[in-house]
């Protein structure tokens, strides 16, 4: 097909997008010839706003940082603040840390495959998904008082304790999950117009993965294991089974499967959670101002390696604080893999890598 | 005379019929699409309320773009899809009939897809007027085998005009007995005609917003929207006029009955492809088109043609 | 594949920059060696191809308000272990080499550093702003100082 | 090519999910029933409680705090529900238990400027509330 040069703008508002991004790409026909990226419009500067704000209060700060990863921002940072404390925070707080950090991933898993469908044209999968991750932002709301914003976690342990009655409603609604996953599951291995869409769609080889830094599913999806839960863990992972799951292939159909696979994995490992935490306090008192220090804290978010890099001074405010979030890498190569593909596979692209636009802003 | 005549074209089967039809299509296909993904759905007047709020939005024009064709195009594809649902045969019911009105429709149920390609290239806009080029791709994906399956029962029925065709399956049975592959053909190049998920290319929401009406607002896009409806309608009763009138009906009543249930029935079906398969790609479209449907409506013909022998 | 220990990272860069390098401490048992800046390119490159899974995880810009003379570029790089080079720049003309030739992810750090600390990457066309809108003015934001 | 097999399991999911009833509701015109740990509305039950240390407004994350102070024992702690971002901080800061959060929502408004909640006055109703 003869066709001139255009320019599709896809953002700052654009239905394919949930967050505000501005993508220029330029097509041929139904060929795009490649792509622009413009970052920054959710950019609220949180890097320079944690060093005028004391502790307790950029525990909120950085949980604001993104809607969906919320609790593992926070994690991160106050294990970087107890680690420049040397505190010692009680068993009991790890595990509920962890229990929340893995229904975050499986709502964060689910929540992105329902965008997938919904992008590939398949808004019944949408639904379903979408419908399977109230059952967690209900175990959510119910344990924290907040369906994505929970406040859970605090500087010395976590602010909310379990109870026989969280702990029933985790395993009743992780249950029903189960089936739920499973179907879901067997939906997208076996679905053909699935496969037709995701197969072969913007590869992502290991050597990309290892050049651009890319970490969590998509360098799972790639056959890379890496994943910061058993490579650098946080108490409690060291101590909790679970399986690093991988696929070859690389393309978004393999990252789906990855994904889809890691949501059961999470399931078992909030099982296991439930099944071997201990009793004991779920907080301990911390001094509000932190000695002299630098702190590196790697911790896996849903998308990959989360890294904090902490610096105090000796007062109650953080001299430095640097947060890389695991959207950024995979923001470098979508440019790239915006490329030799068809108009129709944008949406796959973009959705395929789940991006994170207001953690990648900051 | 006049006067009846004059209640056939704006009453029954005409634009008032035609426009409840549309409405009643509409809703029972969001409602089972919203079934079918565990929503309540909408209310039955959401059609209705949703088509007088757009009459009532402001109506914009993109800088540079022909407001007479912009307004012309609509009213053009909402006169040919009613044009042609007064020469459908509605429950038998069939006064405008001649030799060869099957022909008339095809033609006049194209007519909104040419308008449609227009006005994604009127209304200046990048994904106008890819989204037009899209709807002409897609066209020539889908119109042929659509063409071949519905003129099976034609060369079956040795007539052109529908009105023989029924009374041929009233002596032989429904043709989609004879002819499955043709019956869902036609269901396919349906879907297609009415860019229906899966093949709702032209219109992909992820990827050019709204394809040829992304720059359309107000009452263009209500008579728009109305097109679209009622093109499924007028859809659905030639499909069900060719593929499935039944020969022992005892009465009007009960023939009007079983025809609108079949009505429904196929709307289901609709509705479920839209709700199970996901959206195609052009070239996959293009390649589906031309490499299965076609040799299939072929073979379809040609088992037609030695049937007639 | 060698993986990276302790020991043998802080020989290995040691002789690489001829016993320039430093190690200058554990970030609660994570890794940290200064090293020059002339070196810099020179030891990424050793660390890339000698390591098949090792990934730049991110450059920090860091200025110790005690210490006000340098700014601190930390480069931290993660294989089975934490470990960080640390670059010490002049705080008046802060320029460092760029490295995305050797590891093209790092193009979004150099840019952020740049708009945000104002530093200067050699080897490289442009900084392009990453997160400030393109018509920003301004010193780079977090060298503003609170204003009381 | 696609090849349309495999339909089963999809299929058989939407065909569950007619069957079952429909997991939305419609808009609820009457308050809906939230979790007993939600964190809502801020409130001070007890006044007395209150000894103006003001640790909740050092550690809000939203400045939805704020204190007018003349001495000790005189001043007004003021809370801005408009700014507030229901972290439950203060609750958590309050060394007195003298804040606490509900699991009521907070009503509407269409002037956030003023809407204002005084949590404890000692400073007396003649004082201007706005600093």
């Amino acid at each position: 097909m003869i066709m001139e040069k255009i320019t599709i703008p896809i953002g700052p508002q654009h239905p394919l997008l949930k967050e505000p991004l501005s993508l220029r790409i330029s097509v041929s026909g139904e060929r795009v010839l490649g792509g622009e990226l413009r970052l920054g419009y959710v950019h609220r500067g949180i890097e320079k706003l944690a060093v005028s704000r004391n502790y307790t209060q950029n525990v909120h700060l950085i949980e604001r940082i993104c809607g969906i990863c919320s609790h593992v921002h926070t994690t991160a940072f106050c294990t970087a603040v107890e680690r420049l404390l040397n505190l010692e925070v009680p068993a009991r707080a790890h595990y509920i840390r962890a229990l929340l950090c893995e229904l975050e991933r499986i709502h964060s898993h689910l929540l992105w495959a329902g965008i997938l469908s919904k992008h590939i044209g398949l808004d019944t999968i949408f639904m379903h998904t979408w419908h399977d991750r109230e059952l967690v932002l209900d175990i959510m709301e119910e344990l924290s008082g907040g369906r994505v914003s929970h406040a859970v976690n605090k500087i010395g342990g976590v602010r909310i304790d379990l109870d026989i009655g969280h702990a029933e409603l985790i395993k009743k609604n992780i249950s029903k999950l189960h089936d739920e996953v499973e179907k879901l599951l067997e939906i997208i291995m076996h679905d053909s117009t699935i496969k037709a869409r995701t197969q072969g769609v913007a590869i992502i080889t290991p050597e990309e993965v290892k050049q651009y830094g890319i970490v969590g599913p998509i360098a799972r999806a790639s056959g890379v294991a890496v994943d910061f839960r058993s490579d650098d863990p946080l108490p409690p992972y060291d101590r909790l089974n679970f399986k690093i799951i991988t696929q070859p292939e690389g393309d978004a159909w393999a990252r789906t499967v990855v994904r889809i696979q890691e949501v059961h994995e999470s399931m078992k490992l909030c099982e296991q959670i439930l099944k071997v935490i201990p009793d004991g306090p779920v907080e301990v008192r911390a001094r509000r101002s932190v000695p002299t220090g630098r702190v590196i804290v790697r911790a896996e978010a849903p998308r990959g390696e989360l890294f904090y890099y902490l610096r105090s001074d000796g007062t109650n405010q953080p001299a430095r604080l640097k947060i890389r979030t695991p959207s950024l890498p995979v923001l470098e190569i979508l440019t790239k893999k915006l490329s030799e593909i068809q108009v129709a596979d944008i949406p796959v692209v973009l959705a395929g890598v789940d991006l994170c636009i207001a953690c990648a802003d900051r | 005379m006049i006067l009846q005549t004059l209640s056939f074209i704006l009453v029954f089967p005409g634009l008032l019929f035609q426009v409840m039809c549309g409405w009643a299509f509409e809703w029972l296909d969001r409602k089972l699409l919203a079934r079918f993904q565990r929503r309540i759905g909408p209310p039955w007047y959401q059609p209705l309320a949703d088509w007088i709020k757009l009459i009532s939005k402001e109506d914009i024009l993109t800088h540079g773009s022909n407001a007479f064709i912009l307004a012309a195009l609509p009213i053009i594809s909402l006169a040919s899809v009613l044009t042609a649902g007064i020469y459908v045969p509605v429950a038998q019911f069939n006064r405008f009939g001649f030799e060869g009105d099957l022909f008339v429709i095809l033609f006049l149920l194209s007519v909104p897809t040419l308008a449609y390609y227009l006005a994604g290239i009127a209304s200046i806009g990048i994904y106008s007027i890819l989204g037009g080029s899209r709807s002409l791709l897609q066209y020539f994906s889908y119109e042929v085998p659509f063409l071949l399956a519905l003129s099976g029962p034609a060369i079956l029925a040795e007539s052109w005009s529908i009105q023989d065709i029924i009374a041929s399956q009233v002596d032989m049975g429904p043709f989609s007995l004879f002819q499955p592959l043709g019956f869902l053909l036609a269901i396919v190049g349906l879907i297609g005609k009415l860019k229906r998920d899966p093949l709702d290319i032209p219109s992909a929401k992820s990827e050019i917003v709204a394809g040829p009406l992304t720059e359309f607002s107000g009452i263009k896009l209500a008579f728009w929207r109305l097109t679209m409806n009622i093109q499924a309608v007028v859809g659905i009763f030639l499909i069900i006029n060719l593929f499935l009138s039944w020969s022992f009906l005892p009465s009007l009543i009960i023939s009007s009955l079983i025809f609108f249930v079949e009505c429904i029935l196929l709307t289901v079906i609709l509705s479920m492809a839209s709700a199970i398969f996901a959206r195609l790609r052009i070239d996959q479209v293009a390649g589906l088109g031309w490499r299965i449907l076609v040799p299939l409506a072929s073979l379809q013909l040609i088992a037609v043609v030695l049937m007639g022998i | 594949m060698n993986e990276l220990t302790i020991d043998k990272i802080i020989s290995d860069i040691n002789s690489l920059t001829k016993g320039a390098c430093q190690l200058v401490e554990y970030i609660n048992d994570e890794l940290v060696i200064e090293i020059p800046s002339s070196q810099l390119c020179k030891t990424i490159e050793f660390l890339v191809q000698g390591h098949e899974s090792i990934h730049l995880s991110t450059i920090t810009i860091d200025i110790d308000n005690s210490a006000p003379d340098y700014i601190h570029a930390l480069y931290h790089f993660w294989e089975n272990i934490s470990c960080s080079l640390l670059v010490k720049l002049d705080t008046k003309n802060p320029e460092l080499d760029s490295i995305i030739s050797l590891i093209p992810g790092a193009d979004f750090y150099e840019r952020e550093a740049a708009e945000m600390y104002g530093i200067r990457f050699a080897n490289r066309e442009s900084t392009p702003a990453l997160l400030l809108p393109d018509d920003y003015k301004g010193a780079p934001p977090m060298l503003i100082k609170k204003e009381k | 090519m696609p090849r349309f097999k495999n339909r089963t399991h999809i299929l058989s999911a939407i065909i569950d999910a007619f069957i079952k009833p429909p997991d939305t509701t419609t808009y609820p015109f009457t308050p809906i029933e939230l979790p007993h740990g939600f964190r809502g509305t801020v409130i001070m039950i007890d006044p007395e409680k209150c000894t103006g240390c003001s640790i909740c407004i050092r550690d809000c994350p939203a400045n939805a705090l704020e204190i007018q102070r003349e001495s000790r024992e005189r001043y007004r702690l003021i809370h801005y529900p408009s700014r507030c971002a229901y972290c439950g901080q203060c609750e958590e800061s309050c060394k007195n238990r003298a804040i606490s959060q509900t699991n009521q929502t907070v009503k509407p408004t269409a002037d956030p400027d003023s809407f204002i909640v005084v949590f404890k006055d000692t400073l007396g109703e003649d004082k201007p509330k706005f600093s």
